[in-house]
């Protein structure tokens, strides 16, 4: 019954205009964020390998630069090429508005649950993958193979994540989770621990980071998502680039917000934001920290190791699957 | 007279007039005439019965059962003529046949039919064995008649087994003749069936059992029941294509008609005395037995004819299993069974003569790519093999269908055995004809004076016998499957 | 839509259909009654089922009558309701699509040296069978329409016989499809057999025993499995498919497959009503077992029709999926997931139709105008064939369930459903449900690079061959059908509400419960549970990535920033690449092959040729040939082989045999 | 029962009865053709004697006609046929090596036992001596069959064939004062045309084997390639 009375709440949100606005800017926030969250990354690895590392705002003076650069396409190139980076990017994006930055109830969260998400990201890993094979050289088509590989073998686990985490939140919109985590307050889920576990390892592979891809490199036989975009120039490597940084973003509000919600503000009163602002801040910033040490820490791993480390995903969501079957739901 | 006679008596002048006329046109031409003209006396006959109910004359006896068998004979042997025609003129012409056998050949098919009829009508249990020992006599000849060692062989091996089984069945004969003796007033009357059946219940079940089983065995040789079927596929084989198609379409259905007849006279006896209703768990038995063997033989074939011999087992044992397991269901059932399977298996038997004048061989490994080289052979070839494998629209499958269904109801078990022998079935027709039928032509294969009306005629029957039964028809099987298990269905 | 005139509708769309065969006999002599008679007789067939069918879908109607065929004491009972209304939409759509399509397609055939009488007489036919399956409301009318379905498209397989590959394909069909409607066959004679006659009406209130109820529904399971393609029972699927014509294909794949679900959902869900738990897990495995196996092999292939044939027994697969769910749920008294499982799995059913359908005809028309199947030698055509292109990425897209387009609703419902297995008590099933899910989104992901590779090698890079390089666009009706199934790909994508709404009557239906909270706040919101729970608004997203790429457009692209400069790829710096330096279909897949080799026998090997040259050879194959089929053949073949022994030819054996019989039978009846 | 009941004639039945089972055993037996259509032309003889006696006993006068035609048939006409083709087909000579002759006695003298044993049940209806003659004919059926199984001389089978039919016609006399007269005439007629088609047959076999042994007679079998 209860379940009518907030469905009127959500119903209230949709049409409350500010809450529209709200949601906008939150998706600017993203489009911002994202290069600046990248830029600390880079900046802490570098840090811990006793470089002093670029700038924080170096990623913005690099996508400013790629947009006044001309744009070179291939002869071979169609139409599918040049219509990719904006697909890949919107995709990006519009998953990314999908997942709660600041406020927990947003009209934009109730308009797809995270399967969609997922289902956003893989329409714009689909369109990068056909763009890697459109001009038809030996190292777009070998970047696309592997990165659908990859992702293919990603997907089952990240499922597995979302299952566990509906199976204590009843529901895959992702503000109703956080909601719910907030209600709950601090509760320890073996389920959840498990969930994060996964939840990390599949953020990595599909972001490309290290082990599983390293964006820095330009070792032919090595790269897979460098690999796709290999043949892009100016405004639409800009826009390619962009949008990884946003999935990396992505991903990690989405492991902060789910599962560390605290501090998020539940009213649209500047107060809740200016907290639940800063809060994301401190949560990003030490979230960066751990994927820099990671990626110091670790090498890149051959391709064939790839399906063991992600099976190892699937297990851990699978054990947080069934310890919330075994050990949190009473007879 | 009526028409009864004319039935017969019109097959019996046939005989000597054939035998007499030199000019092969002509013949051709009579023999055709001759079928039709019995085919109207048979519809006369019909409408008769229809009228009348059941029609007793000296010496004759017809109800619904028979009349419906003599009308689907007196049909399966007018097209069968009307196929034989130019197809028998062809091999003379190919110097295959001196013009002598076609007078032999022309005046035994009459021969055939008429003691065909003859046991289809008779009053008298003796007849009915005098006429189907004739119809094998008649048939030899026929069988044998390309005096090919194999033709001459396959005769022989007919002409044996059928002799040693219809001498058992005399046996049985004399058994129920014996086993009337107390219940018939006069002794004379120990073998005419409208005395004897009203008593059927008096008789002695001891003797009236162990007649059945050399009755069954007797005349099973002839329905082809495995173990006695062995002279069935090689007189198929080795005779002219007319005759495979009559000896398909109707002297198996008249072998099957006395069993069933003899069970009517059997059952009752037994009953009475509160046994097990043996003949009708031997016909079961025969018949699943027969199934199971040809269905599996199906798949060794290498002749064409042989193939289809065996898939004449296969149904007769289908209907004999129907028979046997009694009841209204089934027993329709087996009489629709019996009609859709002669319909059928004559057509498939024209065409595939059609398709070894094309080859020039018998062979299966021979005959390639029909489709081609005669589209109208090879799709009736492969339309025919769809029907008697049971498919729908066409009429084998609705019996088929009713079998199981009566299968079902009575003895569930035996429904696996019967679909997976179906199942196997059409995998050994299919894989054999697939290659006959389809593929590119084969080199110098040219198409032949194909006469492809009987099989139209009859795979539209079939068709609409599977569309739709029509209700006279129905009425009339119905009425048959009164008489033999006392309940009608409808 | 009054009653009468859906059934004036569905009248007319078989008469057109038999009128349109009954036509055909004549094809030969007056070729262009193809064009003007035929074609348009199967469209007229497929428009008016198109609205008999929705017209019952909306109306809801429950209507049944007799007509005077069949047995004397069995006519044809005749049953139009909402779940035949969806399958008459179904059939009518694809129907439409084909034969308009098949005007483009056939004008080759014109002049070629196969007779068109068969094709035009058994389409007909078999557009007939299945138009009649689903409105039979008797096993008997059912079996005659099941068979004659199977029959003339088993004819149409074969039409071109002059290659050995279609008569083995057409051979294995049909045997397989015989097998098949045996097994219905038998179940249904079980269910006759408790509810005392072959009418469905008896069978619905027949009393079954658990043990009883199991055994019909194992039979159903088969025999509706194999003509679905399920997995094991799938291996004349990815024969039959790729040889027929390409509009057959689509028909078959789209529509006939869907026939055998229909078949399902009716026995199972309808005529034997209250399901048992138990069931819904043997559908909810193997569905998942083929939706996985169908997709890798699917990847494996690269005869492009193969290919889609291979992800029909994917799709076939999440259908069973969502079947299974229904039945879980419906076994365990949730009738609302039950009804929510039935509704995925019938809204996938429409969208594979749709999109499948759609690259059938793709893949015919490159055939059409390239006369290749083997991707290997394709690429780039997407420069030479741009409509074409367009319309099969969009078939690509829905099929490789990505928003906004229709495969990715069905699938996100199925997903739904699986995810309300908290509800379960069942602490089994409770982890076995996500288990499926998740094969169900690795099958998703997998079949998202599948047609990675299919798109990539086959429309993009360069032309590998010179007919590839030949290609020219298809003609207007083949670009037309096409179009159509593609917008109708985004519609269902867009409105997924309202087809959910039409969907609805189907479970109120069949399980006396429909779906309540699907459109809690409106048409634009999809909340298939509650809003709380999940939700989705399509059309919303839709506008929002419209409303981004404008904004984008108008940032980027402004002023001098317009032009882009052309040049030869860079490459890393290499040479030039040229056509043969591309990632082939074979290479694409092959770290898949490496991960998943298991599952297949895969005979992979590289040959040096004399002249010094390399050849690299991929032959990957069913297991199950050698794991079941042969076995079986084997066993019959050698029983064959023993009985034959028996003819042995010596007359005395033979008399030995009946002295024996009559000895042995006298012996019984002491 | 007591053969001192019965009347003489009836004493003398049982005894051309038992003859009648030697000559069967005879035809079994014999290796010479010759010497085999003999015992069998005295079977006939001896079946016709049976058949005046029942005349006789039971003054059934139209079994005269068919003891008649049975002498004519069965006794001379019929082995009349065979030894003219014997001679035409110069096989006066012809001698057949039984294999296992003591074996093949053996199992004669089991199926008599047997056909005893199966028509004991069938009790005494009106005539003493009815359940034994038909054990008996019923033994001359089973032994002509097993004859043709064990013999393979084409000619022998036909004997053993014909010789069937004697025990058929035993029965019908011996256990029912013989069938209507119209069936025996039937029956008549058709061993008679079946007697012809034989001749016939041996002529065709003869010119394309070369010989009249069944067991050359294999094309058709299906047990290997052919």
């Amino acid at each position: 019954m209860d379940a009518r009375d907030t469905g009127g709440a959500v119903m209230a949100d949709y049409v409350n205009p500010v809450g529209w606005l709200v949601a906008a800017a939150q998706g600017l926030l993203y489009v911002i964020a994202a290069p600046l969250f990248a830029a600390w990354v880079k900046r802490i690895k570098a840090r811990l390998q006793n470089r002093r590392g670029a700038a924080l705002m170096q990623p913005w003076l690099d996508l400013r630069k790629l947009m006044q650069k001309e744009t070179i396409v291939a002869h071979t190139a169609s139409p599918v090429f040049r219509a990719a980076p904006y697909i890949v990017f919107g995709g990006t994006l519009l998953a990314a508005m999908v997942v709660p930055l600041l406020v927990v109830k947003l009209p934009t969260t109730a308009i797809a649950d995270v399967i969609v998400l997922v289902g956003f990201l893989a329409l714009a890993r689909f369109f990068l993958a056909l763009a890697g094979m459109d001009v038809g050289t030996a190292f777009g088509g070998m970047g696309a193979s592997r990165e659908m590989l990859i992702s293919a073998m990603a997907e089952p686990a990240l499922l597995m994540v979302v299952f566990t985490v509906a199976m204590t939140a009843h529901s895959t919109n992702l503000s109703s989770v956080i909601e719910l985590n907030l209600q709950t307050g601090l509760v320890l889920r073996p389920s959840f621990m498990f969930a994060i576990l996964g939840l990390i390892l599949v953020a990595i592979a599909e972001t490309g980071r290290i082990p599983i891809d390293n964006p820095a490199t330009h070792l032919e036989l090595t790269m897979v998502h460098e690999a796709m975009i290999l043949e892009y120039s100016g405004r639409h490597l800009a826009l390619m680039e962009w949008a990884a940084q946003l999935k990396l973003m992505l991903y990690a509000v989405l492991l902060v917000n789910v599962f560390f919600p605290w501090g998020m503000a539940q009213s649209l009163s500047p107060m809740a934001l200016l907290i639940s602002f800063v809060a994301l801040c401190v949560k990003l910033g030490i979230l960066g920290g751990l994927l820099a040490i990671v990626e110091t820490v670790f090498t890149k791993m051959r391709l064939f190791r790839v399906p063991l480390y992600l099976n190892l995903a699937f297990l851990f969501a699978t054990l947080g699957l069934l310890s919330h079957v075994i050990l949190e739901t009473g007879p | 007279m009526t028409s009864v006679h004319w039935v017969l008596v019109l097959p019996a002048v046939g005989i000597f007039v054939l035998a007499g006329i030199p000019s092969l046109a002509v013949a051709g031409w009579l023999n055709l005439l001759l079928t039709f003209a019995e085919l109207l006396a048979a519809l006369a006959l019909g409408w008769q019965v229809k009228q009348s109910g059941v029609l007793v004359l000296p010496g004759f006896y017809i109800d619904a059962f028979n009349v419906y068998l003599v009308a689907l004979t007196t049909f399966v042997g007018f097209t069968t003529a009307v196929f034989s025609r130019p197809y028998m003129a062809e091999l003379v012409d190919k110097g295959l046949l001196s013009r002598r056998r076609m007078r032999l050949y022309h005046a035994m098919y009459q021969g055939f039919l008429l003691t065909m009829l003859l046991a289809l009508t008779t009053n008298n249990l003796g007849i009915l064995w005098v006429s189907i020992e004739g119809a094998t006599l008649a048939t030899v000849l026929l069988v044998s008649l390309y005096r090919t060692p194999e033709a001459i062989e396959a005769a022989w091996k007919y002409f044996i087994l059928c002799g040693v089984g219809i001498a058992l069945a005399l046996f049985g004969n004399v058994l129920v003749y014996f086993g009337a003796q107390p219940v018939v007033t006069h002794p004379e009357d120990g073998l005419t069936w409208s005395l004897l059946y009203p008593y059927a219940e008096h008789m002695n079940p001891t003797v009236m059992s162990m007649a059945f089983v050399f009755l069954l065995v007797g005349y099973g040789t002839k329905v082809g029941l495995v173990p006695m079927h062995f002279w069935l596929p090689d007189a198929h084989s080795e005779g002219p294509t007319p005759v495979s198609a009559v000896l398909s379409g109707l002297l198996l259905n008249v072998a099957l008609y006395a069993v069933v007849r003899l069970k009517m006279l059997a059952s009752p006896a037994i009953l009475a005395a509160d046994l097990p209703d043996l003949p009708g768990l031997l016909m079961m038995g025969f018949g699943l037995l027969s199934f199971s063997v040809a269905v599996l033989s199906l798949h060794r074939q290498r002749d064409i004819k042989r193939l289809f011999s065996y898939s004449s087992i296969e149904h007769m044992g289908l209907m004999t299993f129907a028979f046997g397991m009694g009841g209204p269901l089934a027993t329709f059932a087996a009489l629709l069974h019996m009609l859709v399977h002669s319909l059928t298996k004559s057509a498939i038997f024209v065409t595939v003569g059609h398709a070894t004048h094309i080859a020039g061989t018998q062979t299966l490994e021979q005959i390639r790519g029909l489709i081609r080289v005669q589209p109208g052979v090879g799709w009736g070839l492969l339309l025919g093999v769809a029907a008697i494998a049971g498919f729908p629209p066409f009429g084998i499958f609705t019996s088929e269908f009713l079998v199981l269904s009566a299968t079902i109801q009575h003895w569930p078990w035996l429904t696996g055995i019967l679909l997976v022998g179906l199942g196997i079935a059409f995998a050994g027709l299919f894989r054999q004809i697939h290659p006959v039928v389809y593929g590119p032509a084969p080199e110098g294969q040219r198409p032949v004076r194909a006469n492809m009306l009987p099989v139209l005629i009859h795979l539209l029957l079939v068709l609409w016998l599977g569309l739709a039964i029509p209700g006279f028809l129905a009425g009339w099987l119905n009425e048959v499957t009164q008489l033999l298990v006392g309940e009608g269905l409808l | 839509m009054s009653n009468t005139t859906i059934v004036l509708f569905t009248a007319l769309s078989i008469g057109s259909a038999l009128s349109s065969s009954a036509v055909a006999l004549l094809s030969d002599r007056l070729p262009r009654l193809i064009n003007y008679a035929i074609l348009p007789l199967l469209s007229l067939a497929g428009m008016a089922g198109v609205i008999a069918g929705l017209g019952a879908l909306q109306t809801g109607i429950d209507l049944q009558f007799t007509l005077p065929f069949g047995l004397p004491w069995l006519p044809w009972h005749i049953h139009i309701d909402a779940l035949a209304g969806l399958f008459l939409t179904l059939i009518g759509l694809l129907t439409t699509a084909a034969s308009l399509y098949a005007r483009g397609y056939l004008q080759e055939y014109l002049s070629g040296s196969d007779s068109l009488i068969p094709l035009g007489v058994f389409s007909g036919l078999f557009v007939t069978g299945m138009l009649l399956v689903v409105i039979a409301d008797d096993a008997f009318l059912f079996m005659i329409a099941w068979e004659l379905m199977s029959l003339s498209s088993y004819f149409l397989v074969t039409w071109q016989h002059e290659n050995s590959a279609n008569r083995r394909a057409g051979f294995i069909y049909l045997l397989m499809a015989h097998v098949g409607a045996l097994a219905i066959l038998l179940g249904y004679g079980v269910l006759a057999g408790f509810g005392g006659g072959f009418e469905f009406a008896l069978m619905r209130d027949a009393e079954l025993s658990p043990l009883w109820a199991s055994v019909a529904f194992g039979l159903a399971f088969f025999g509706f499995g194999m003509k679905a393609g399920l997995v094991p029972i799938h291996v004349w699927l990815p024969e039959a498919h790729p040889v027929a014509p390409s509009h057959i294909s689509a028909l078959m794949s789209g529509v006939m497959l869907k026939v055998a679900v229909y078949g399902f959902i009716r026995v199972v869900f309808d005529l034997l009503g209250n399901p048992q738990c138990s069931w819904g897990v043997v559908v909810l495995l193997v569905g998942g077992i083929s939706a996985l196996y169908g997709v890798l092999a699917a990847l494996m292939q690269h005869d492009l029709k193969r290919l889609l044939a291979y992800h029909s027994v994917e799709n076939i697969g999440i259908i069973f999926i969502g079947l299974g769910l229904s039945l879980l749920f419906a076994g365990t008294h949730h009738p609302l997931l039950a009804a929510l499982g039935l509704v995925a799995a019938l809204f996938h059913t429409l969208n594979h139709a749709v999109f499948k359908g759609l690259l059938f005809l793709g893949a015919g028309a490159i055939l059409h105008s390239s006369h290749q199947r083997d991707m290997e030698s394709m690429g780039g055509l997407l420069r030479r064939m741009p409509w074409t292109g367009f319309f099969f990425l969009i078939g690509c897209i829905s099929i490789a369930a990505l928003p906004p387009f229709n495969g990715f609703v069905s699938e996100w419902l199925t997903f739904q459903t699986a995810l309300q297995a908290w509800m379960l008590d069942n602490g089994i099933l409770r982890s076995l449900v996500p288990i499926t899910a998740a094969m169900l989104a690795l099958t998703g992901a997998l079949a998202a690079a599948c047609f990675v590779k299919v798109y990539g090698v086959v429309f993009l890079g360069q032309a590998r061959s010179r007919p590839a390089r030949r290609a020219r666009e298809v003609s207007l009706s083949m670009r037309i059908s096409q179009g159509g199934l593609a917008a109708l790909c985004l519609l269902l994508g867009i409105f997924p509400t309202s087809i959910v709404n039409l969907l609805n009557q189907i479970p109120t239906e069949l399980l006396g419960q429909g779906l309540t909270h699907y459109a809690e706040h409106s048409w634009l919101w999809l909340t298939p549970v509650e809003a709380e729970a999940a939700s989705y608004a399509a059309p919303l997203l839709l506008v929002g990535m419209l409303l981004l790429w404008a904004g984008m457009a108008w940032w980027l692209r402004r002023g001098e920033m317009r032009q882009v400069r052309r040049s030869d790829p860079w490459d890393c710096g290499f040479a030039t690449p040229n056509a043969r330096m591309q990632y082939t279909a074979s290479a694409f897949a092959q770290p898949i092959r490496h991960v998943y080799g298991l599952l297949f026998d895969i005979k992979e090997d590289v040959k040096t040729l004399p002249d010094g040259s390399r050849r690299h050879h991929l032959q990957v194959d069913d297991r199950f040939w050698n794991l079941l089929y042969l076995p079986i053949t084997r066993i019959v073949l050698s029983s064959a082989r023993r009985v034959s022994q028996l003819q042995t030819g010596q007359i005395r054996h033979y008399l030995g045999w009946m002295l024996a019989t009559l000895v042995v039978l006298l012996w019984l009846i002491m | 029962m007591n053969l001192l009941h019965l009347s003489l004639a009836e004493q003398g039945i049982f005894v051309l009865a038992a003859l009648i089972l030697l000559a069967s055993f005879f035809l079994i037996a014999q290796v010479r053709l010759v010497a085999a259509i003999h015992s069998f032309a005295w079977q006939g003889a001896l079946i016709a004697a049976v058949t005046f006696l029942v005349a006789g006993v039971q003054n059934t006068p139209h079994l005269l006609v068919s003891a008649v035609l049975t002498l004519l048939l069965k006794a001379i006409g019929i082995p009349w046929i065979l030894h003219f083709l014997v001679r035409k087909m110069g096989l006066e000579r012809e001698m057949e090596r039984l294999q296992r002759p003591a074996l093949t006695l053996l199992v004669g003298t089991g199926l008599v036992i047997f056909s005893y044993w199966a028509v004991l049940p069938i009790e005494r209806l009106e005539f003493g001596a009815t359940r034994n003659i038909i054990a008996i004919s019923l033994a001359v059926v089973l032994l002509g069959l097993w004859c043709m199984v064990a013999r393979h001389q084409v000619i022998v089978q036909v004997l053993g064939f014909m010789s069937m039919e004697n025990g058929l016609f035993l029965a019908a006399v011996a256990s029912t004062k013989g069938m209507p007269l119209v069936v025996e005439l039937g029956v008549a007629f058709d061993v008679l045309v079946a007697a012809i088609l034989f001749g016939i047959f041996f002529l065709q076999i003869r010119e394309n084997l070369t010989t009249l042994d069944a067991d050359r007679l294999n094309r058709l079998s299906e047990k290997e390639e052919r």
